[in-house]
This record gives C-alpha cells, structure tokens and sequence, in this order.
C-alpha cells in the first residue's frame, strides 16, 4: 500500500494522536539522555530516538487486554501503550514508585496494566513469551492479539526461527514486529547476515509479511492496522518489518565510530516526528500550534514526570527479598 | 490402593490436574502419542489435541511459549524430553520464567510445571543420562522438585502444578517401571517439606529421587550390622527442609548426603554447607557424600554400573563416618 | 539431474562398491537388531535400515582427511566412511576393543582415522561443530570439506537456522546432508512444520541446495558429488535434502503405532538395496553373482565382527575415570 | 612494569597468543569493535578480518563452531558477550565440548578458551549482572578459569589458550576498570595453583573474582582490630586447589568463602563441602559463606548495593567464626 493509499484511512484525531505520542516519546529520551549524563538515570540504556513511529503507529492501536513484549530498547513501546511518563521515568531512576518498584529499570519495563507484559535484555528472547501469550488466547477464546517487537539483531538468533516456526504451525494470533535499524550494537546487518530483509527470512513460512518504512508512522500505521484486523478474528501469524534508524548510538555513551556521518545526516532527514510534521500539516490534519503543543505538552508531561521521580524514594532495603518467589493468590 | 509404577502415577496425576482445572495443559515432543516412556499417555485422546500439543524440536521456545501462557494465566506443563537437552531451555527457564515475578515488581507471575527427566542407569551413554538439578537450585525464582516414588510423584505434581512458580519437576528413568501401592486419591504433598522413609539413632543419610530406595538398601544392610540409619527424603531441593536434617543430625550426629549427580558442584554439597553452619556442634564426623565420580557418563555397562553411586557406598560411607575419630 | 544422468557417471566399480557399502550397512544393522533383542547391545539404538542409500553415496566419495559429523541414527554414516566393523560392533557392545574403547556406545560412533569427527545425541547439535571444521579448513587452507548428517526433526531446532546462516555468511565448504525420513521420533513432519521441504526452509539464504530421492542411491551420489566438487573449491555451504524412510521404528523396541502399514509396504518395496541390485542388473554393472556376494560377504564380515565384539573384553573399571580431560601432548 | 587495566592485560594477552600462535582465533559478537567493554580492541587491525571473526548473535552455534574448529586442531577464543548468555550456549559447551574427549575414548581434543564476563554493580538488573560459573564447575571436562587481577589475568590467560581442554575463563566487569602494576612479559599462570594474597594465621578467607579485593579490604580492616586474615585466591575452581585451603585451614582453624554467585549451589558450597571432609578436625567453627542472596539482581542502585557482597559482609563472617563457641 503506498503512503497515499494509507494516509487516507487516518484521520486528523489519529494524526494528531500519534504525533503526541511520538512527542512524548522523543521528550522522554531526551530527557533520559541527559539524565543518564548527569548519572541520575543509571545503568546500560538504549534510545529509540528515530524510531518513534514504529512504537507510536503499532501501540496505538492496541488495547490493554492485548499483550506487547518488548527488548532492551523499550521506552516507546512502553510509553506508546500507555505507560504512565512519570512511573516510567521513576522506574529508569530506581525509584519505589517506577512501574517494577525499581526492581527492572530501563530494559525491563512491565506494566500489565497496559498491555505491557515483558521486556528482556536478551536478545531474541521474548519473542516465544509472545507466542505464549496468543496460545492463551487461542486456548481461551477472546480476539486478544499478542505483538512483540525486536530488531533485526534478534532474526539470527535461534528462537527467531524456531518461533516463526511454531507460531505459522499453530497459527497463532501473534504480530511479530521487527524494527530493522541496519545494526546489531556496534555490527551492520551485512555482517551477520547475508539475507537483506527480515521478510525474505521468513519467506518459507508463508506467513503474511510485509516491509514498510519505518519512519513513515502511516505506513506503519496502515500496514499494522491490516494485520491487527485480521488477529483480532484470531488469525496469524504476521510478520512486519520497519525500516528505521537509531539516531542515537546503541547504549548511551557509544562513541559510535562505525558509522558514517553521512548516513547519520541523511536519517536525520528522514526523522519520523518532522515527516509527520511535515505531511500533516500539509494535509491539513493539524496546524502549527498543535504540532507546537504536542512538543511542548510532551516536554512538559515528562518535566513533571522527572519531578514524580525524583520525589520518588528509592525502594526499602528490604525490597530486595521481595518478589524472588511468587504467594498463592 | 493400587499397584502403581511411578510413571503410571504420573500418567493418571496428570491427567487428574488437567481434569480439575481448564486451565491446564500440555506440551511437548511426542507428546500425543506418550513421549518415549509414556508419561503423557492417553491424555491426547482424553483432553484433545488443543490441551495436548506435539511440539517440534525447539525446546528453547516452547520453553518460551510455557512461560508467556503462564503469564496470560494459564498453567502449562511443559515437557523437556531428557534433563540433558534442559541446556536448549534455560536461557528462557532462567532469564525469563525464574525473573519475571522479581523484575516486574510482582505484576507477572509464571505458573509453570516443566517435567523432564535425568539420571543414568539405562546404557543411554553421556548425552542422555545426566542430572541437572543443582543448577536449577542455584537459580533464585525457581523451585526444584524430585520425587522419589510414585505416591510422592503423585502429590509432588499435584503442588507444583497449584504453586505459583516455576517448578522443575524432575523424574528419574530408571525408576519409571518400579511399581509399588498407590492410594487411589492421593493428597498434595506440600514442596519444601521432606520424609523422614527410615527412622534412626546412629547415622542419617539424606538422599534424592534413584538414591532414596539405595539408602533405604543400605540402611537395611546396617541394621543387620547393628546401625540403625535415619533416611530422609527431601523430595523438594527448593525449597529444602534444612529442618527436618540439621534435627535428625541433632539425634544422630553423623551425616552422609547422597545423589546421582556428580559431587563437585551438585546440590550435595548445598546440604553439606548448610548443614555444617546450622549443626556444627553437632557433628562427630565430617559429612560425606555419595554422588557419581566427576567423570561423564560412560556407555560401556560395566563402566555405568561403576559410575552409578548406590547402596555399598552408602554402606561405606556410613561406616567411615561412624569410625571417624575426632583427633585420630 | 535425472537418475538416466545420475547413472550415467556411475561406473561399474563405483556401482558395486556402493552396493558392497550398503549390504555392509544392513547386515550390520540387522544383526545389531538381534544382538538388541538378546541384550548384548544395551542402551537405545536407532538403525538406519532402509536409508543406507544416502550413507553410501555421500560417504563413498569422501577422504579420511574430511570431517564427518554424524547423530544418533549414525551407523551407516560410519561404515560407509570406513569405521571398522569389528570395531565399530564392539563399541555398540561396549567393549574395550570398540572405536571409543566403549565410552560412546551407538549414539556415539568416532572413528577419526577415518573422518569421522563425531555423533551426537543432540538433535541438531552436530551442525555447528560441522561448521567449525569447515572454518578450520578456510583458515588453514586445503581442499578437505565438512559434512552433517541430520534428520528432519533437527530442522525445526535454533541451530539449524544459527547455522544455515551463519555458514552462508561466511561461505564456509561445508555439506548439510538432511535425510528426510518424515518422522521425529513418532510424530510426522506435518506437526512439526507447515514448510514441507527442507532445501524450502533454506531458500531465503540462497545457498545451493537440492531434494533428491534418498532411496535412489544413484541421485544422491550424482547431487552429492556435484556438490563435492565445488566445496573442494572452497566454496560452500550447499544443502542435500534426501527423501527416506527408516523401515524400523524410530528405536529398537519402539512398536511404531503411529504409521500406517500401508506406507510401511510401499516404503519397503522401494528399499535402496532392493532398487540398487534391479538397476545394476539391468544395466549390466554387476551381476547376479555379485549381488549374492555382496550380500554374503557383508553378512560374515559382520559375523566375524559379532566375534571379534565378543571376544573383547568389557573396559577394566579404572578406564572409567580416564579420558575426563585430556592431557597436554 | 607498566599500569595496565584489568581489561588490557587481557586484551595485551590477547595480542600475545594470536601472534605466538596461527591457530589462535578470536570470535564473538562486536569482537572487531572491541566488544563492549574493549577487550579485543585493535586485533581485527593487527590479525586481520579472518582471525577476528564478527558473528551474529547466535550464541549456541558460534560456541559450536569454535568447538569444531577445536576439535579440527585450531585454538578458538569464543566471547560470550555475557555470562547471562551462555544460557544459549549450555548445550554446545556442556554436551559437546565437555565430552567430546571422553566420549570418543581420548580420540577428539577440544582445546577452546570461552571468554565471558560476569558481575553485577553496574546497574544491569538482572539479565546481564550474575554469577553462573558454578554451573560450569558441575560439568566433567570443563575447566574454570576466574582471574581476579590483570596480572592474573593475563598469565590464566596464556595458560587457558595452552590447554588441551576446553576452559571457561570468566571475567568480572566490575574489574575491568582496575589499573595496576603489570610486568611487561607476564609468565603463564598454571591453572589449579591458588594465590595467598595476603598471609594471617587468624582466619583464612578464600574468595574469587571480585571478592578477592573486597577480602583483602577486610583484611586491613581486621587488621587495626588485631586479627590477621590469610586471603586466598583459588585462581581456577576447576582445577581447585584444595591443599592450599586445607592446609591454611590447618593454621587459622577457621574459614570464610566468598564469591559473588547467590549462596545455594554456588561453588562455595563445593569448597565448604571439600574443606570439612578434608579438614574436619582443623574447624574450631562453622564455614561462613558471604555471597549474594538468594534473589534475582535489583536494578535500582541502593538494592543492588544491598545486594552485593562485600567487605562488611566479611568482616562479619570472620567475627563470626572468631566468636564461635563450640558447645556455646
Ligand atoms: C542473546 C544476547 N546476545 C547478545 C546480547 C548483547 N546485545 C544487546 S543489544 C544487541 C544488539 C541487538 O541488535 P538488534 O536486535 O538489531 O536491536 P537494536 O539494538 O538494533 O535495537 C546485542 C548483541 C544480548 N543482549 N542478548
Ligand atoms: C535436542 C533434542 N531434543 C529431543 C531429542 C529426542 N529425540 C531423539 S531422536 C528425535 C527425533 C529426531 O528426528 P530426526 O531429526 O528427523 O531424525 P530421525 O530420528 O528421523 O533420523 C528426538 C526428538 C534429542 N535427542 N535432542
Ligand atoms: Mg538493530
Ligand atoms: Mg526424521
């Protein structure tokens, strides 16, 4: 579908939702950048500043009884599904109040109140969680879908393989979203694959799959949209593919030497908040001071959120013995 | 009663919790048509093939797919055919079932039976004989379970399949086919609480699924010797009932720990440290072990037979320490 | 390439030694039957009665400075690479004399002398260490290439796709030999998999790869021997997906309820060695008399080995703690 | 003598063995990059591409490939990013390389060093922080290899690579950083060879890896109070070095073990279990473990602070032995 055919099923509420969301992701980890500068946000954290859309045009529209796994970079999954800023923000800081009481921190976001059931930090290995999870709904009837995101990184990695597998087997309602960056931390794609895109690896499968820029949310947008309608009457597997970019280098304090500012620069251009920007007012699906409130709203939202956070006492010591074993309900 | 092998108890339990709750249900290679030792046997046929689900060779993800059932609320067991093919799982038994509840702030939780077996015995040489246990009890987040025979098989998988965690439900191959009275209802045997299967003043062995009936051997042969051995089964490794051995210890002052797995590094050596830190005064000899050499698993018979610990070891390490002198 | 082809490079001599091989492998195999049935070979056996085919042609063009990886239904595999009989009978008996002094047993089978580098138990665990090889060879040089035999079952197991991807990408002179007999264990390739053929799941590498029927030993040894020549180049990986049938069950003792009889009678009248000595009697490659040799010779070599198994004795019970690791040499 | 990092002198030795030696390979994820923390930097440029081999992230089959490439007669350095990983390689290192020699009656060699890291401190939360190497030492015919210095580092390396064995040589992140005086041409360190790295005839600690300073910090500490402690490094833990232990047991009458691993199954348990059957009569207390407890690792820094093991934790442990009464 190009992107006119899939800007033309949405409309200026959707626009204007999506580009908020986006904001509020791109406030977030600015934010969180100089935090971890500063030392207040502690520990290995990775941005997905560049590849907002992804997050904002797949999370928007889920629900909260659907069930999202995410990787280590997580934020905007989060976020976009609803995570409140300021919980989030107090988790990343270690705070009792952070959306794991500080027990996860940056790469282990979980808030299952909005959908959000798991983050790992190892690579590849949430994507059987999420085939798991629309097992249960096949099990238990319901037209929940399960949608998990990693990178093109992960697609090497066995379980990859081995749940495409599985999840074409037993025709599960399971979205697999693949954000396809060109790296795997300081590693381009070319060097751990021959296999261009993450469609073509999954083409024995017959399993319905699709590339989309990355960084054209409506096309995200589109292309998610007709794959969620077709889970939610419990069919599936699928497969997305965005293409996209980190701006940013794989973990905050990456010198990134192994890329070129060339192709830094391009993507810079291709940033999918000022694409948006672009298109939408051009279409008219929002005007200048939205598109400057959504900014500002955004900005604001995540000040009062560091706010929340800092306020935030950091957990009892005797937090640390709780939680290593579940109780009977 | 009924005259039950330990895996028909397991066969008949299995189908009893997936009768009581829906909400149950099965994975794993073969498993329709019973798996290799028929554990699974005629569940297919009973609950159909939704709640009895063959998998293909990819024991990582159905791990995996175990774990994110669980979470979504249902309560899978899943089966990992051999022990030794648990190191294709434990990326997702050990970073993601045993963590989640922690790393969450307790908002998942992971429901989960994984059933497999170990130990050596059968000819099935190094890849297919090993026991893994003291690595999962080195992984907080997980219980290990290991039942000794087919009642406590049967109320051992009744509380795993109710706890709330992940439980390692780990049988033994060569007691499969052993067959012994079973009640027809048999009661949920809480985790965490051992057997005292022998009462005894002179010595006490602590010993683990295969090892129990060995003890209980050794015991026998003693007591015509005038050693009257103490034989505990903790049947949970965690939780482990350091109670029930450091009060046993208490009355015998002599302890001899004993499983199949290799020594260095197994969960024998758990037991000896804490046993040693909660009942040092009461010991008049050093702890000893009975486990296999720290050699692989041999398939030559005679070479098995060698390498497989059991009763005359226990014998003579009962002896050594009732013939320990302090200072001597 | 069509059989007609396929033959046509087949002389008389290489006709004869591959039917000489497969005899070889079935007299063995039926024997160790009998010798399972009376307890003098213990532990779990799986034979490969009915697949001696793709054992001969691959392994019958291979050198001793290759390297073969081979799994649990490796028997064939071994013979036709030149393991002893006597000696190889005595490993599965556990005895001293055997190829691993009885430490292996018949999951096991190494016979380095003769290329063959080692059998694993594992599932799909050969494949990787198959690779390696072949880095060795591209590391140091030379024309020696790796082979792996697996089943179908492997296919579907992390380290199959790790391993297709990672040999592609790095080119390695390495020969996937998959014998596809349809079954894991007791559960058909249908419930394992919706993707039929195996040189299917490859298609998005790009590697050569080509399905042949595995019971037509003449196709496997032309598809084969194509592929020999370019890894002698250096050039690699490639994949052979042979089309079988074990006509034993899965193992010695299985009872095998879950085929039909049926399929089993069809299979069995298209028995390699029953389709072999009709296409080289036709052909005038070998006659009648020859056959009978064949079938003769193998049956008192393997008689000879039962012997030589049984006349060597069990390892003394010291030898249990030797070999754990290996000294400095 | 230069000040070199922990991380250096592994990436000097690095240097060292590739250029000794044209079997030596180096392989793993980012490894041309230099990994994430350095450690191979600058090899890709001095070995070239070939030699230093960037792989996709598949851990369980660049572990088989090194094991292959092992057994074909190359020296594979194999980096398993981290410790948290080697989940996905168990099946390779445990199942294959760990036997190959054995099972093949002493055909097949598998001379291969794993590289990887361990440790928390770093706020990685809890897939990327622990302490797995006591799973490894539960394996016959692995080798473990825990350096807790950059001298050590350095000359454990060599002697790993020179090994006919495969050896897991596990280093700790949190070391990384560490600078000290390292001598230019660092000798081989035999592997089983425990270090006394500070001599006391009051209480003898043994520590590994990161403990090791943490241990020598008490020791200070103690030593304004009067008590001397004798700190022993085991180096290897397989080889283990038990006679070192026994014998300053022998003098000291009283042990602390201290790693970083959470207590049970770890590899303290092991030693404690050795030490009491080797130096019964010697233990005028209980062996005191410090280690982590028994919970997945907190991200948020004041619990994973909590969580750590450290020099308070040791200096307690000594107190406690020091105060035990027998019969008290
Ligand atoms: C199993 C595993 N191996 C290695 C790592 C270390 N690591 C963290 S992120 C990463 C690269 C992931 O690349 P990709 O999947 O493309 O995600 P991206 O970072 O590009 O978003 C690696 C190798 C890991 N976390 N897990
Ligand atoms: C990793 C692993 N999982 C399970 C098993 C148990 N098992 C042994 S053989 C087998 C089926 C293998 O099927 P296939 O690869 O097609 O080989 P075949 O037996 O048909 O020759 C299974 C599941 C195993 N050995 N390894
Ligand atoms: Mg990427
Ligand atoms: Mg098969």
């Amino acid at each position: 579908m190009t992107t006119d055919a899939a800007s033309s099923i949405i409309d200026a509420p959707v626009a204007f939702s999506l580009l908020r969301t986006m904001w509020r992701i791109r406030a977030f980890e600015e934010r969180v950048s100089e935090l971890v500068a500063t030392g207040e946000v502690p520990g290995l954290v990775h941005l997905s500043i560049g590849q907002e859309g992804v997050a904002a045009a797949v999370c928007g529209q889920l629900r909260h009884d659907d069930a999202v796994y995410t990787g280590h970079r997580g934020h905007g999954h989060a976020l976009a599904m609803g995570a409140p800023l300021d919980r989030a923000m107090a988790e990343l800081m270690g705070r009792a109040d952070g959306l794991c009481h500080g027990k996860g921190g940056s790469m282990h976001l979980v808030d299952v109140a909005h959908g959000l059931l798991g983050a790992t930090g190892v690579v590849g290995g949430n994507i059987p969680l999420a085939l798991g999870a629309a097992l249960a709904v096949r099990l238990r009837g319901g037209d929940q879908v399960a949608v998990v995101f990693f990178g093109d990184g992960a697609v090497q990695a066995g379980h990859f393989n081995e749940s495409i597998n599985l999840a074409t087997l037993w025709e599960l309602p399971a979205i697999l979203v693949c954000e396809n960056n060109g790296f795997a931390e300081f590693t381009p794609r070319s060097a751990h694959t021959k296999v261009e895109r993450v469609s073509d690896v999954v083409a024995p499968y017959d399993l319905a799959s699709e590339t989309v820029d990355g960084n054209d949310v409506f096309a995200v947008y589109a292309a998610f949209g007709r794959f969620l309608a077709r889970a939610r009457q419990g069919r599936g597997p699928m497969l997305l593919e965005c293409l996209t970019y980190r701006l940013r280098g794989h973990y905050e304090g990456d010198p990134a030497r192994y890329r070129q500012a060339l192709e830094v620069a391009e993507w810079q251009a291709r940033d999918p908040i000022l694409r948006l920007e672009r298109r939408g007012l051009e279409q008219g699906l929002f005007g200048q001071a939205e598109v400057a409130a959504a900014e500002r709203e955004a900005r604001e939202a995540v000040e009062a959120a560091v706010q929340f956070a800092r306020q935030s006492p950091f957990p009892a010591r005797d937090q640390l013995f709780v939680h290593t074993y579940a109780e009977q309900e | 009663m009924s005259q039950l092998t330990y895996l028909k108890a397991i066969n008949r339990t299995l189908a009893e919790v997936m009768r009581a709750d829906p909400r149950v249900f099965v994975l794993g290679e073969d498993v329709r048509e019973g798996g290799p030792f028929g554990a699974t046997q005629g569940l297919a046929e009973a609950f159909g093939e939704e709640r009895v689900r063959d998998t293909p060779i990819s024991e990582g993800t159905i791990c995996g797919i175990a774990i994110g059932a669980a979470q979504a609320g249902l309560r899978p067991i899943v089966e990992i055919m051999f022990i030794d093919f648990i190191t294709l799982a434990l990326d997702q038994l050990v970073n993601q079932a045993a963590k989640a509840h922690y790393m969450s702030g307790g908002q998942l939780r992971v429901p989960l039976v994984l059933r497999t077996q170990g130990g050596a015995g059968q000819r099935a040489a190094a890849q297919h004989s090993q026991s893994f246990e003291a690595w999962l009890t080195h992984v907080p987040g997980l219980k290990v379970v290991m039942p000794s025979s087919a009642s406590d098989a049967a109320g051992l998988l009744q509380s795993a399949v109710a706890d709330p965690n992940p439980v390692v439900y780990v049988e033994n191959k060569a007691l499969y086919f052993q067959r012994e009275e079973v009640p027809d209802a048999v009661a949920p045997i809480p985790l965490g609480r051992a057997a005292i299967r022998r009462p005894g003043r002179d010595v006490t062995i602590v010993a683990t699924s295969r090892l129990v009936a060995e003890a209980l051997a050794a015991a026998e042969q003693l007591a015509g010797e005038g050693i009257e051995v103490e034989v505990i089964d903790p049947r949970s490794l965690v939780p482990f009932d350091l109670e029930a051995v450091a009060s046993s210890v208490a009355r015998t002052h002599r302890l001899v720990v004993a499983h199949e797995a290799v020594g260095q590094g197994g969960f024998g050596a758990e037991i000896v440290a804490q046993v040693q830190a909660a009942a040092f005064d009461e010991l008049d000899a050093p702890i000893e072990r009975v486990t296999a050499p720290f050699t692989p698993i041999p398939f030559s018979p005679p070479l098995e037979d060698a390498y497989l610990p059991g009763k005359d070891q226990l014998v003579a390490a009962a002896w050594a320490t009732l013939g320990y002198q302090i200072g001597g």
